[in-house]
């Protein structure tokens, strides 16, 4: 029963802390610009506008497609945090970012095609380290569930270092964040118009956003599956690394899509890959 | 009460403008003027856009251009004619190419005049867009 | 074997302005790029059949907003030279000091346009903060923004007391002091140096094949700058060319970021060799009507610009031609484009610093 | 014109370092029946401070060779060349196909054109520039010998054109 | 029990002769259709007779001695080989098939080979039984869907000459010979069956006659011959050992000295079989077959014999250096050939490197050898035969519409053929989305491999955690191919009815299955994975049905939920038909844009193949010698430990 409610819980508030995680995104952003930037609440006027808005299709699958990824990014976090097996919560959560892939590829015009082949190329680079991720975790706190990572004696962060650092790169494509942001970002320039999300409009574009949201929650939760002592600890370490996102946005360009595979995959056989190495050699 | 007064997005697309006005276009977001204080993002896409900045008068070939972008937009939108060959054809109206203002081609809700339309006047036609934009709204809602 | 074709233009974000590119990719492998132009081909040219030679000035100056004071101040040299108009020095002393401001003021806002096309806002933002400060000197001085019509044929409109100069000149300073930070940070940003290092390399023998100019031709190795040539008081102003060797994106970016301290430079030695004072005369106005043609040859932000007039002894012309930097430097670009990388192309397009309603006109 | 000898002119200025740096067609506006609908086309080259050009004047129906083969980034005059003035511009090495411009009026630039333009104008009572009329001296005579390039106090290096 | 399997064994090789002289395709068909149905209403009963018990063992009806009826297929098969070898200018295939003979006869002759227990030649147990279930209803359903793809394919291809007689009675053979393999007990006895199926792939893989199919059939035919002389050595070194001939003694627990060597060896011929590199290039030239081979031989039912191997050898390898090596080479072929499969656009091609990847990835979990692994390694088995069969079947079905199987052409196929997209959608589902089982499996394999110590542990879950992410990559592509939509002409849609029944009625099933047994995942572990691990290990497999209920019941609705608003929205479409966005371009939705030089074009997308990134051929042949090193250190393992 209590699971259900954490659940419940995750699916409620999640957006909520997405949507003002990302307006204060923006503040901060603008201010570095040195710009006065949006109110806090602008990601939800945005998405209220957004629904409001006539939502135009290219493919009657879109839809479906779209409002899946909202539900399974959502039942992601909810059966992450209702303790569902951790290595399988990865499993899940790439499916739920590839029916974004699939929504974007079946407009099939050009830039929405080019954007969801590169979202595929991201989904690539990432899901090693998230699977490596969840596996460093079960096997130091040798738990397999949220709750039990956090009920563990063990401190994770101390013994997966090179999972943090790895952790702060591969977050970078998951935020949508430059240098990584090669399939869509939130800023209008780029050689891809707006990616994958080129040929959305209205509610469809607001799925999108919502979705985007909950991730970031569910980010959120890995990070506070990695700093497991403490719960508001894990939040600020995730907020922490958010503002140091925001900051490398700010101070880079985007990379091409050969550089973002060949780079992450590095930092995932490195510091991931390192790290479970050494857990296995010398650990339990 | 519309969310579209808080979150109005703009894309901009040039017809046959001198890029006078393109550039005071870009300006309105830059540090000095920070059109996104109002919410208002510069899309780059019409799908995604509620208003339609037109720069230049519209020549023979950008015609069908400018209809396929404001007819790709979703509704409720409208359109904001920025500067003097925009309004009217300006100063190339007696060009041979030049076919007029851009209310020949698409419905025009906003004129912003001058050459080049400052910014600001620019930013004050985007907040009478947003006006004509809630009105639209209360139409087909 | 089936090819990705991705439609470039003639509206995309990261081209201010419609050029047409079809891209026919290879995954992101750019195989063939067919190109074209003409959404914004006003035929302002041929305006000189309405439009009097006194009025036409205006005209020219709306070929484009951002070398507006550069095309107004090529006219009225044409016309000077075929009428043998005198021009008072100080006049001319002003022209050189607004043309290498608009340098400034273009070469920021292409560096800011370059940094949001690879996905550098922030730079991008900074980069339009400081072209705003060179945006007010031109609405002191000359009262527009963007549009500045203070060229006459046979001088200019109106003066900037001696003071004003000086005020101007620390503004400048100060906005090389600032401007400096900058470039030195694009210069040591890896991302910048993976973006646009090595990408889209114009050889010299390229660059001379395919006619670049400008600061195009610049960062390939070619010592070629229209102000080394003498004419408009440059014979007057110490300066070498800014050149670099290695002709790719990244050259071609330090190039015009060299050139704007460079320009202040320029600004501070005309305000000292012109001639002081209150009340010198500014304009010279020709007499009749012209008769002749001549070629015209400046150096724009973007590289050399040709004007050809042709005048018949009528108040009409009978041709007048501009040929813009970036007409010139278009066949560099396809040449460049393809083979590159989808993610290449913004920045291979941006970094030729294309103006496309000059190169319609 | 003549073909050969003017692409060999050409290739002169290629092996000689030169850079294209215009091509120019003018509509030839006369009174003189033997020159109507004739076009002066000047192609210009530069090497630092020189400047050159060669000009040949095109009558109706005659052929242009394309200098593309010599100089590639000639094709987007000729294109332009081809497309505004209708001149029949031969084997250019990226040819457009007539999209490089879409006018509302064909060959805008063309003498037939600038005349119907011109007499519309007359006739509609609107400012403009008119057609020179044979035998009355209206117009100034054009004196072509005298181009240089303002920019450059050029030294002697600037040749008369071929065709004078 | 003995009797259900002798008709198993015998029946299809009756049909199969019997079909071998019927020329007349309206009889044939009779026949096939009929055969199938006896065939899959026995191997039911075999397996409802077999109810739940655990293994037991039996000989054939009578007790009758099989040595001499052995003696005499080896015979005559190498003769086979050899005549057909040399007919063909091949040399190296009659070598290695004469060295298998050669040692046959020594045994033989030499009187090493100790007598068989007749009432242990048969070994039944619940590994046999979900082999039977797939061989006996995968098998006939490709057969029936073999009838309607040959009519097409010898339409489309008039320079192949007709000679369905002789692919019916193959097929026939084949089931036999696999029915046989399956159920072996006595080891010299599973290498004729073994040695059987080889010699059906060969001749199917080389069934259009054509040079280049002949190359690669000759290919497929050496390289399993190297696994039969592998097998042979080890029944050489095995004959020498008390009961060491008898598959379920050899495999009750953890072997060492010969019998490691000749485990290790058994493993190879176990490797060569399901393709494990370095030898899967056989498997890839077997794609030059007519598709249900494909299905049958190269995908659902023998290049599983080799992981089926490998399994029943498992509880032997476990904890050796032998296991571990088994194990790498499997893990190491699953991540390069996920790696290459990315490179590929022939839709066939990446159907067979996703094959010899999961067959990897049960090879992998074999070797290590828990009994969760193990557990994994049979749902693999399961969900892919149906998966994988499923796939290879509706290929072909494409392939004979649309005369191409190059992903790049099958756009918009969700509009232009909707019901064999639908069933392409559940068999890709299948292979590697989240509620089905073979991310399930995975799941389990990776949680498993947790527990492996040291670096092989910490390699092993890397491999597992890189090879994962790279089956989306390349199912992803394929997928966004077939959902994109755009409006069809009349005739574009004409094109589906036209599909014959024979093809509705074997791949409609199978889709059925696969989400059959997604829905029926519980009851299966429960009742038959679980029991069959436990009764190997002697120990309970930790299975994520106790773990985790939630999740599978969320999983499940998602399987259920999400279809159906994807189809009521499908058959609601209350949107209207926008136009798509290029750059300003006049477009409309039938998929046209403006081009830069006038003129329309179709919109033309091709999907990344990470070009520059990978080179899909050096990354094979880096894989090949990757594995290559680690088989030879397995086999010299093997060495030293005698």
């Amino acid at each position: 029963m209590t699971l259900a409610f954490y659940a419940l819980l995750f699916v409620i508030v999640a957006p909520v802390f997405g949507g003002l995680l990302a307006g204060a995104d923006r503040i901060v952003t603008a201010r570095m610009q040195s710009r006065v930037g949006p109110p806090l609440l602008q990601p939800f006027y945005d998405v209220g506008k957004l629904f409001q808005k006539q939502s135009r299709l290219l493919n009657p699958i879109q839809e479906p497609l779209l409002l899946g990824h909202v539900v399974m990014m959502a039942a992601t976090g909810a059966m992450m945090v209702s303790g569902t097996d951790l290595i399988l919560v990865t499993f899940v959560f790439a499916l739920a970012s590839l029916l974004l892939v699939l929504a974007a590829g079946s407009a099939y015009s050009p830039y929405s095609f080019a954007g969801a082949e590169r979202e595929l190329i991201v989904l690539l680079a990432s899901e090693p380290f998230f699977i490596l991720m969840m596996a460093a975790i079960c096997k130091v706190t040798d738990a397999s569930t949220f709750g039990a990572v956090l009920a563990s004696p063990t401190w994770v962060a101390f013994q997966l270092p090179g999972i943090l650092i790895a952790f702060l790169m591969v977050a970078t494509i998951k935020l949508r964040k430059s240098p990584f942001d090669i399939s869509t970002s939130h800023h209008a320039h780029q050689e891809l118009v707006s990616g994958l999300t080129s040929d959305m409009s209205g509610r469809l574009l607001a799925y999108v956003e919502l979705a985007h949201w909950y991730e970031s929650a569910l980010l959120c939760g890995f990070a506070v599956l990695l700093f497991n002592w403490s719960i508001p600890l894990g939040i600020g370490a995730f907020l922490v690394a958010y503002a140091a996102e925001v900051l490398v946005d700010n101070v880079t360009s985007r990379a091409k899509w050969q550089l973002v595979l060949r780079s992450t995959w590095v930092a995932t056989l490195l510091f991931a890959g390192g790290n479970v190495l050494a857990l296995f050699v010398v650990g339990r | 009460m519309s969310f579209f007064s808080k979150s109005p997005w703009i894309f901009h697309y040039d017809a046959s403008s001198c890029n006078g006005c393109d550039i005071e276009v870009l300006a309105c977001l830059t540090p000095f003027y920070d059109l996104e204080r109002f919410g208002i993002v510069n899309t780059g896409n019409p799908k995604h856009a509620d208003i339609l900045l037109i720069t230049g008068s519209v020549n023979e070939r950008n015609i069908e251009i400018v209809q396929n972008l404001y007819r790709q937009m979703p509704d409720p939108k409208v359109v904001v004619a920025v500067g003097a060959c925009a309004c009217s054809g300006g100063i190339f109206a007696r060009a041979y190419n030049i076919q007029g203002g851009v209310d020949k081609v698409v419905p025009v809700d906003v004129y912003v005049p001058g050459c080049a339309a400052r910014p600001e006047s620019i930013i004050d036609g985007v907040v009478q867009g947003i006006a004509a934009l809630e009105q639209k709204r209360k139409k087909t809602a | 074997m089936k090819k990705t074709i991705i439609p470039f233009g003639p509206q995309h974000p990261v081209l201010p302005e419609p050029l047409v590119l079809d891209l026919i990719l290879d995954d992101e492998k750019v195989i063939d790029a067919v190109p074209t132009i003409g959404y914004i081909h006003r035929g302002l040219e041929m305006m000189v059949e309405r439009v009097e030679y006194t009025e036409m000035g205006f005209v020219v100056e709306r070929i484009c907003g951002i070398c507006s004071f550069m095309h107004g101040m090529g006219y009225a040299v044409s016309l000077e030279s075929i009428m043998n108009v005198e021009v008072p020095e100080r006049a001319k002393w002003l022209r050189l000091i607004w043309a290498e401001i608009s340098r400034v003021q273009s070469h920021l806002l292409w560096l800011g346009l370059g940094a949001d096309a690879f996905g550098f806002e922030n730079l991008f933002m900074h980069c339009w903060r400081m072209r705003e400060e060179v945006l007010d000197i031109f609405e002191k001085t000359t009262g527009g923004r963007i549009i500045h019509s203070v060229n006459r044929i046979g001088g200019v409109k109106r003066d900037v007391s001696d003071s004003e100069l000086a005020a101007i000149l620390a503004r400048l300073q100060e906005l090389a002091k600032a401007f400096e930070e900058t470039a030195r940070i694009f210069a040591s940003d890896p991302s910048i140096a993976h973006r646009l290092g090595g990408v889209g390399v114009l050889s010299a023998a390229d660059a001379l094949e395919t006619a670049a100019v400008g600061p195009m031709a610049r960062a390939s190795g070619i010592r070629t700058d229209t102000r080394l040539y003498g004419a408009n008081l440059y014979d007057q102003i110490e300066f070498e060319p800014v050149v670099e060797t290695a002709g790719d994106c990244l050259a071609r970016a330090v190039v015009r970021m060299r050139e704007i301290p460079q320009s202040i430079d320029i600004v501070r030695q005309a305000i000292e060799k012109m001639p002081k004072g209150e009340g010198l005369p500014l304009e010279n106005k020709p007499r009749g009507n012209p008769v002749g043609e001549t070629f015209t040859r400046l150096e724009q932000p973007r590289g050399e610009v040709l004007y050809y007039v042709k005048a018949n002894g009528t108040k009409y012309l009978e041709r007048f031609r501009a040929r813009t930097p970036t007409f010139a430097n278009i066949p560099a670009m396809i040449k460049l484009v393809k083979g590159c990388d989808l993610a290449d192309v913004p920045n291979i397009i941006l970094t030729i610093d294309p103006c496309i309603s000059c190169t319609e006109r | 014109m003549d073909r050969e000898p003017f692409l060999a002119r050409v290739e002169g200025y290629h092996k000689g370092g030169w850079r294209l740096a215009l091509i120019n067609a003018a509509s030839v506006l006369t009174a003189d029946e033997a020159e109507q609908g004739a076009v002066d086309v000047t192609w210009a080259f530069a090497r630092d401070a020189e400047f050159e050009h060669i000009r040949e004047r095109i009558m109706p129906g005659d052929e242009v060779p394309s200098i593309s083969p010599s100089f590639s980034a000639a094709f987007l005059y000729e294109n332009e060349m081809r497309e505004l003035f209708g001149l029949n511009v031969t084997g250019i090495n990226v040819d457009l196909q007539g999209q490089l411009y879409k006018t509302s009026q064909k060959v805008p630039f063309s003498p037939s054109a600038i005349r119907a333009r011109l007499e519309a104008n007359a006739a509609a009572g609107i400012a403009s520039a008119t057609m020179p009329v044979a035998g009355a001296p209206a117009h100034g005579a054009a004196k072509p010998a005298a181009i240089a390039p303002a920019a450059a106090p050029a030294p002697a290096a600037s040749k008369p054109g071929a065709a004078e | 029990m003995s009797s259900l399997i002798s008709f198993l064994i015998a029946f299809p090789l009756l049909i199969g002769t019997l079909l071998l002289f019927t020329w007349w395709p309206k009889v044939r068909n009779l026949i096939v259709v009929a055969s199938c149905v006896a065939v899959a209403a026995v191997s039911i009963a075999t397996v409802i007779q077999f109810g739940n018990g655990n293994g037991v063992f039996f000989g054939l009806p009578g007790g009758v001695e099989p040595g001499a009826a052995l003696i005499v297929s080896e015979i005559a098969m190498t003769a086979f080989v050899v005549a057909i070898s040399i007919y063909n200018r091949r040399f190296f295939a009659p070598v290695l098939a004469l060295i298998q003979l050669g040692i046959a006869l020594y045994l033989e002759l030499a009187g090493k080979l100790p007598e068989a227990d007749p009432q242990r030649l048969f070994w039944f147990d619940r590994l046999s039984m979900v082999m039977v279930l797939v061989v006996g209803i995968i098998g006939p359903l490709i057969c029936i869907n073999a009838i309607g793809y040959m009519r097409d394919y010898h339409r489309s291809s008039p320079m192949v000459k007709g000679r369905r007689n002789v692919f019916f009675s193959l097929l026939f053979i084949f089931l036999a010979g696999m029915f046989g393999l399956v159920a072996s007990n006595y080891l010299p006895m599973m290498l004729v069956f073994w040695e059987v199926t080889t010699l059906c792939s060969f001749l199917l893989i080389g069934y259009s006659r054509t040079d280049e199919t002949i190359g690669y059939a000759f290919r497929a035919l050496n390289m399993n011959l190297i696994g039969g002389v592998g097998f042979s050595v080890a029944i050489a070194l095995l004959a020498e050992q008390p009961n060491g001939l008898d598959l379920a003694m050899l495999t009750s627990g953890p072997v060492s000295g010969v019998l490691l060597l000749a485990v290790a060896l058994l493993a190879l011929a176990g490797i060569t079989k399901s393709a494990q590199m370095p030898f899967s290039s056989w498997l890839l030239g077997a794609m030059y077959a007519p598709s249900p081979t494909s299905a049958l031989l190269h995908s659902s039912t023998m290049v599983k014999a080799g992981v089926f191997l490998l399994l029943r050898l498992s509880p032997a390898m476990a904890g050796s250096s032998v296991g571990y090596l088994v194990a790498f080479v499997g893990l190491l072929t699953f991540l390069f050939v996920s790696l290459v499969a990315g490179t590929e656009e022939n839709l066939k091609k990446v159907l067979a490197y996703s094959t010899i990847g999961s067959l990897g990835l049960i090879g992998g979990c074999a070797g290590i050898g828990t009994p969760e692994l193990v557990w994994a390694g049979v749902m693999i088995i399961i969900f892919h035969a149906m998966a994988k069969g499923l796939l290879f079947l509706t290929v072909g079905t494409l392939e004979n519409r649309l005369y191409t199987k190059n992903i790049e052409n099958f756009d918009a196929l969700l509009s232009l053929m909707p019901r064999v997209s639908v069933l392409m959608l559940v068999g890709i589902a299948g292979m590697f989305i989240a509620p089905f089982g073979i991310v399930i499996a995975k799941w389990a394999a990776i949680r498993a491999f947790l527990a492996v110590p040291g670096i092989a542990g910490a390699a092993l879950v890397t491999i597992m955690a890189f090879g994962s992410s790279l089956t989306i990559f390349y199912w992803g592509k394929l997928l966004i191919k077939i959902m994109s939509a755009r409006r069809q002409s009349d005739y574009e849609r004409s094109i589906e009815r036209r599909i014959s029944w024979y093809e509705w009625l074997s791949e409609a099933p199978l889709a059925i299955g696969v989400i059959a047994a997604t829905l029926l995942i519980g009851p299966l572990s429960d009742n038959v994975v679980g029991p069959w691990a436990t009764a190997a290990f002697s120990a309970a497999p930790r299975t994520f049905l106790t773990m985790d209920p939630a999740a599978l019941l969320i999983m499940m609705a998602a399987v259920v939920f999400l279809p159906a608003v994807a189809y009521w929205s499908w058959r609601h479409p209350n949107y209207d038909h926008a136009d798509f966005y290029a750059s300003g371009r006049s477009t409309n939705n039938a998929h046209v844009m403006g081009m830069a030089l006038g003129g329309i074009h179709r919109v033309s997308l091709r999907g990344y193949y990470l070009s520059g990134v990978l080179d899909g051929t050096l990354v094979f042949n880096a894989g090949t010698l990757a594995c290559a090193a680690t088989l030879l250190a397995m086999v010299t393992a093997g060495v030293v430990a005698r």
